[in-house]
């Protein structure tokens, strides 16, 4: 039947390091040796970083955790696109992200401990504090971008997801205002091809998530997630593009999450190894190893001693993790209000009082 | 001094808060052009542009979802949800986020936020018109909410929820929008948020309720006058937080007590009050506790709305009824 | 920068009568001409009942209406691609949908008269009552899809649905769930270019609604909504393939809300005379009667012949609306739930027993 | 008799439904291969096929919006929301249509749907994944409202909510999920909705709870025993219908009240059951009702949990302070 085509959309990707971290060179982004050496340094950390959550919360010393392991390049990479001045709303998983933003760990590994500290990140590096309900901080992240363009601040916002967060509501309704209003948001979605046990073709029925974006009138273009030029290209554009004040734009970072979906997850009760391995191989620190040794910006020493330092790092700062004194229980009403209203006045006396003549209750 | 019923009201306040402090806005359906659908904000758009005047996509999750983001950058918005009915919808972005933004963070960022909402039965709407589920707002820590019962408390109130720096649910009983007309200066005041309000002075109980629920409610109280009972009539006007003193005080005094809210009985804000009152006060109680209320079901549709809604005669009632214990 | 396209999409329109109501005739569907005399004749029948409601309302008989004017191709050329086994999910504008689907007219004005018992509507119509909060109730058509597919009844779901509605999350999980489970779902848009004061253009970024589907892997396809034979086409064709089972279909039908958004709004207050204009020239029923013109399907005597058959349909629908006895006020109780719980029964037994005495306050 | 858990009882309960009703299914986020994240819905997938178990994407308003078309033609779905602090996303669903769909069609469409989540605090987990607010719910008239407070309750109770015409919200406590093993009948047992158990008799005073606030409420009790106190326990169980007349017998018995539940205070609803005792059972209190309940605060990271909690030794206090009256 004879219809008449009226709209032509086309989804893209890029890839600039190949597996064996070949370059496709044209395609090389601007980043000196040394640029190029601390986005390195930043996946080591957070690497590092995770396997010593992962190793805390086996001992007890840790609660739930939800390890970053093989997203280190689209975290780094896109985390490094962005300016001091930029906006992240991270989700729950983005400690690669912080990392780079400058949290220090310590609260990070503090957050996830269950202590509510973690969670007092310094206002000025503009890092919202983590969403635990899926995809509802998205609309957060546009509703920023409207105050900081009415305010005519020259601040982008990165938000970061993933696969899963596409298929609930607030994703939909925070990515169309977006797109209404024109606003400067980057839409950093992580496939990581898993939504705990979900895989991400039976999240949706799009080939891509990239395509979605279409549906709200801007472009979305897919990565390969692994490859951190290719993704630190594409975010750099985009955070170019908001801060020019042409729009918003949604990347698709086609990763994989290597770890179980968090430490209370058992992933071979749904993918096999086989799964599993190819993205062993496609692991993004190699890839920029290989192509650092490919441009001499690698050798063994320095490898160790990106290893060593970051192991130094995060020692230091489990050891500030461990040192912080117990939260005082009074924490837990001075925060509800700005002032404390005089039901909780009195409800914090109660508790206060009972707790006097006791220990704390431990289970 | 201009007499002005509650859309008058609520639009001046707005107006004013909107010249005095520029990070105040204004977002929703229709708020626009079209002044909202009751033309609360009618001319602020004309006045303060597109910027400022936001008329969003029909995606209420959304619109409380970005006054959050709104708020935690700096500003102070002031979202509108077309009917208490269709907050549900922005629930999650409630009770998940706006409420505990400031206590997530410890402090660091919080969320000076107003969502408006017409709310409440009576004006022969459509089905999901008609919802007054405030007890689910005060049941959650981190909300203020508020309901003004006259204009001039609905600009005074509506003021101070702007200035608030914590997420306030500011209901408007949509029954008496245009109801009731009543002096209100022109100048900017404000009514301290947390503190009920003794609407008529009494001796022998203790009516209490908020809302469009008032009217019927100081009608029952003027009618019972005549037979001689003195009602003491208290507007709790914040719901969260509860003033339980102002409560407790009148209740100490009178030793009855008549709950009055159109929300459905069971789980709504009565059964608080009357626990408040079990708790602190239940030796001074001559009587058991009354609560007139609406019945457990869906407000139904307009042509039966009148038996669901307590009305002067069901308050009057139940005071009969605590008066003869 | 050269990225490599992955995926292309279309959208299509689709267009057989144009204003004149001039057919592209081998697009022309096989109607015979009974049928398409019987869709002139519904359209008629719409509208009739719509002017007739509109007269109630302001004399005080009805309560807040929603008028149709405008989408009557859209509504009973879609509904008339569907068997009588299938189920509608509409929305409450979608009097055209339910008047073809043979819902008593006299129940509609029920319903609109704030009157309980007009959502009384017998099960084998198959027809949802009105669901008021846009956009939530398509998730249950998708529902229902899968509870029929997994019956095996070959049995097609129709979801009825406005612009305003693209942008509510339950509108993005539900189209996303019938890509998934590849559901017998026909999503039918209604883009009459409002909702309230929002024109589509602010309700979204994207150049059409069809669009969307893109982002859920299907198929979506603009139409235009005043051209019945479109309509109906590709709603047939829809149905066909969902029944065969080969997934849903988003159909954007482009039309136009020629009346205020209820009769509780002003148009006048967001959009001028000018704006409407050009509508009134594509009014769907007029292009109807244009093209039966030109294949002498139409006279003036039949033309007044159905209308006044209109006319006399709904003037006695109107008599038997209101000749209804007013509800019970126990109706407010018995529906709840299955059996009257004990709160409600002792609240029924108050109100009766307060009742008993008293003439029902009426306002 | 096999001695079970509550994860075990429920997926058992599951199991022999989905066997004795074709109609009966299965939907949620991870709940086929994974078997839900608590594994309650283990082994399901392998023995009824992905038409009846369906792992759905992670759309919470979807999830229940989709069970209510189910329902409607026919289907008897058991959805899962991953935990209570998510069901928010799906509250316009459970309010706007579950709880209406039977009164907005007079009966003609009923919603045989139960929505099974965990809640409550105590598993160490983090934000949102300990939350109860099942006073919103009971709020909501239309639905039902169930909380099992063990593995033979558990079986029983959810036995009944798959079997009700009605919607019913199926709140499991995920802090007691494996910390309880109980004999269970293999067969089929259902234990009647609406009804309150008496977990212990007692003369000087009723406590009242429900979920896994029994536990810490018991223990109070037996040593409240040691002191010579007899304590009767109450377990609520439904919440909504609430078996009122069990509450007013008890407390015509005792005369004293303990109400204890972990939502925040101010509107859970421990204010609806003291506010039913003020209305019918004023005057056989012999002292005011107390609750022990969570605070008003959002529960606090697992760090601070316990604090926020009532313990055993709260509900002592609370004894004391009712019995000393
Ligand atoms: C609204 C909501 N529903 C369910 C959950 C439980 N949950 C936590 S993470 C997760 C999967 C998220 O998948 P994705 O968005 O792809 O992020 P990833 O875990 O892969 O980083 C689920 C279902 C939640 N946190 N929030
Ligand atoms: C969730 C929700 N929000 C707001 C409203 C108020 N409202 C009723 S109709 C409408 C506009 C709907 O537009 P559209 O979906 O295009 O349908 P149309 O009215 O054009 O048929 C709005 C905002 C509502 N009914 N439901
Ligand atoms: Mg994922
Ligand atoms: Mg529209």
């Amino acid at each position: 039947m004879p219809r008449k085509p009226i709209k032509q959309f086309s989804v893209e990707w890029l890839q600039i390091l190949d597996e064996q971290g070949q370059p496709d060179r044209p395609l090389l982004p601007a980043l000196s040796p040394k640029e190029i050496q601390s986005l390195y340094e930043w996946m080591v950390l957070a690497r590092v970083f995770d396997e010593k959550a992962l190793a805390l919360q086996r001992e007890g010393r840790l609660g739930t955790y939800a390890p970053v392991r093989g997203q280190e390049a689209t975290q780094v990479g896109s985390a490094h696109a962005l300016g001091p001045a930029d906006w992240v709303f991270p989700a729950f998983r983005e400690m690669g992200v912080g990392i780079v933003r400058g949290i220090p760990m310590r609260m990070l590994f503090q957050y996830w401990s269950g202590d509510e500290r973690g969670s007092e990140i310094p206002l000025h590096q503009h890092y919202f504090p983590t969403s635990i309900p899926v995809g509802t901080h998205i609309p957060h992240a546009v509703g920023a971008a409207w105050a900081a363009k009415l305010r005519k601040d020259p601040v982008v916002v990165a938000v970061y997801f993933g696969d899963g967060a596409t298929s609930k509501g607030d994703f939909h309704e925070a990515m169309n205002m977006a797109g209404v209003f024109h606003l400067p948001v980057v839409f950093i979605c992580q496939n990581n091809q898993w939504a705990i046990s979900m895989p991400a073709r039976r999240q949706t029925a799009a080939p891509t998530l990239a395509q979605k974006a279409i549906a709200y009138g801007f472009t979305g273009i897919q990565v390969d997630g692994n490859d951190i030029f290719a993704v630190y290209k594409v975010a750099k554009e985009a955070v170019e593009k908001a801060r020019a004040g042409d729009g918003p734009t949604f990347i698709e970072c086609l990763t994989y999450r290597m770890a179980d979906h968090t430490t209370a997850d058992d992933a071979s009760r749904y993918r096999t190894e086989e799964m599993l391995k190819p993205w062993i191989a496609k692991d993004p620190i190699k890839r920029l190893r290989k192509f650092m040794d490919i441009e001499s910006l690698w050798t063994s020493s320095y490898g160790e001693q990106v290893r060593t330092e970051a192991e130094r790092r995060v020692a230091e700062s489990v050891k500030e993790f461990e040192a912080q004194p117990p939260p005082d229980p009074a924490d837990m009403f001075r925060y509800t209000y700005y002032e404390l209203t005089p039901p909780l006045k009195e409800q914090m006396d109660d508790l206060l009082n009972f707790l006097k003549d006791r220990e704390p209750k431990k289970e | 001094m201009p007499r002005l019923n509650i859309v008058q009201a609520v639009n001046q306040g707005l107006r004013q808060e909107m010249d005095r402090n520029p990070a105040v806005i204004v977002l929703g359906e229709d708020v626009g052009l079209d002044g909202g659908v009751f033309r609360v904000t009618e001319g602020l758009l004309a006045r303060f542009g597109e910027d400022r005047v936001i008329d969003t996509p029909l995606s209420e999750s959304g619109i409380v979802g970005i006054a959050i983001g709104m708020a935690a950058y700096g500003l102070v918005p002031v979202a509108e949800i077309q009917f208490m009915g269709f907050l549900y919808g922005a629930m999650e972005q409630l009770i998940s986020h706006a409420s505990r933004i400031r206590t997530r963070s410890r402090g660091r960022y919080h969320c000076p936020l107003v969502v408006r909402t017409p709310y409440g039965a009576g004006i022969h709407a459509p089905e999901h018109h008609s919802e007054s589920t405030e007890a689910m707002l005060v049941h959650t820590p981190g909300l203020k909410v508020v309901v003004p019962a006259s204009p001039y408390e609905a600009k005074g109130l509506l003021i101070s929820a702007i200035r608030d720096p914590d997420p306030v649910i500011f209901l408007e009983p949509s029954r008496i929008y245009r109801a009731i007309k009543e002096e209100v200066p022109e100048k900017e005041y404000s009514i301290p948020l947390g503190v009920a309000r003794r609407v008529r002075e009494g001796e022998d109980l203790t009516l209490i309720s908020w809302g469009a629920m008032l009217q019927p409610m100081v009608a029952a109280a003027n009618h019972a006058a005549t037979e001689g009972i003195s009602a003491e009539v208290i507007d709790l006007r914040t719901l969260s937080p509860i003033d339980s003193e102002s409560i407790l005080v009148s209740v100490r005094k009178t030793g009855r007590v008549v709950i009055v809210h159109e929300a459905p009985r069971t789980g709504g804000l009565g059964g608080e009050v009357a626990a408040l009152i079990a708790e602190r006060a239940l030796d001074y109680l001559e009587a058991p506790i009354v609560r007139v209320t609406g019945f457990d079901t869906a407000v139904p549709l307009p042509k039966m709305e009148n038996y669901y809604l307590p009305n002067k005669e069901r308050v009057l009632q139940a005071i009969h009824h605590v008066m003869e214990v």
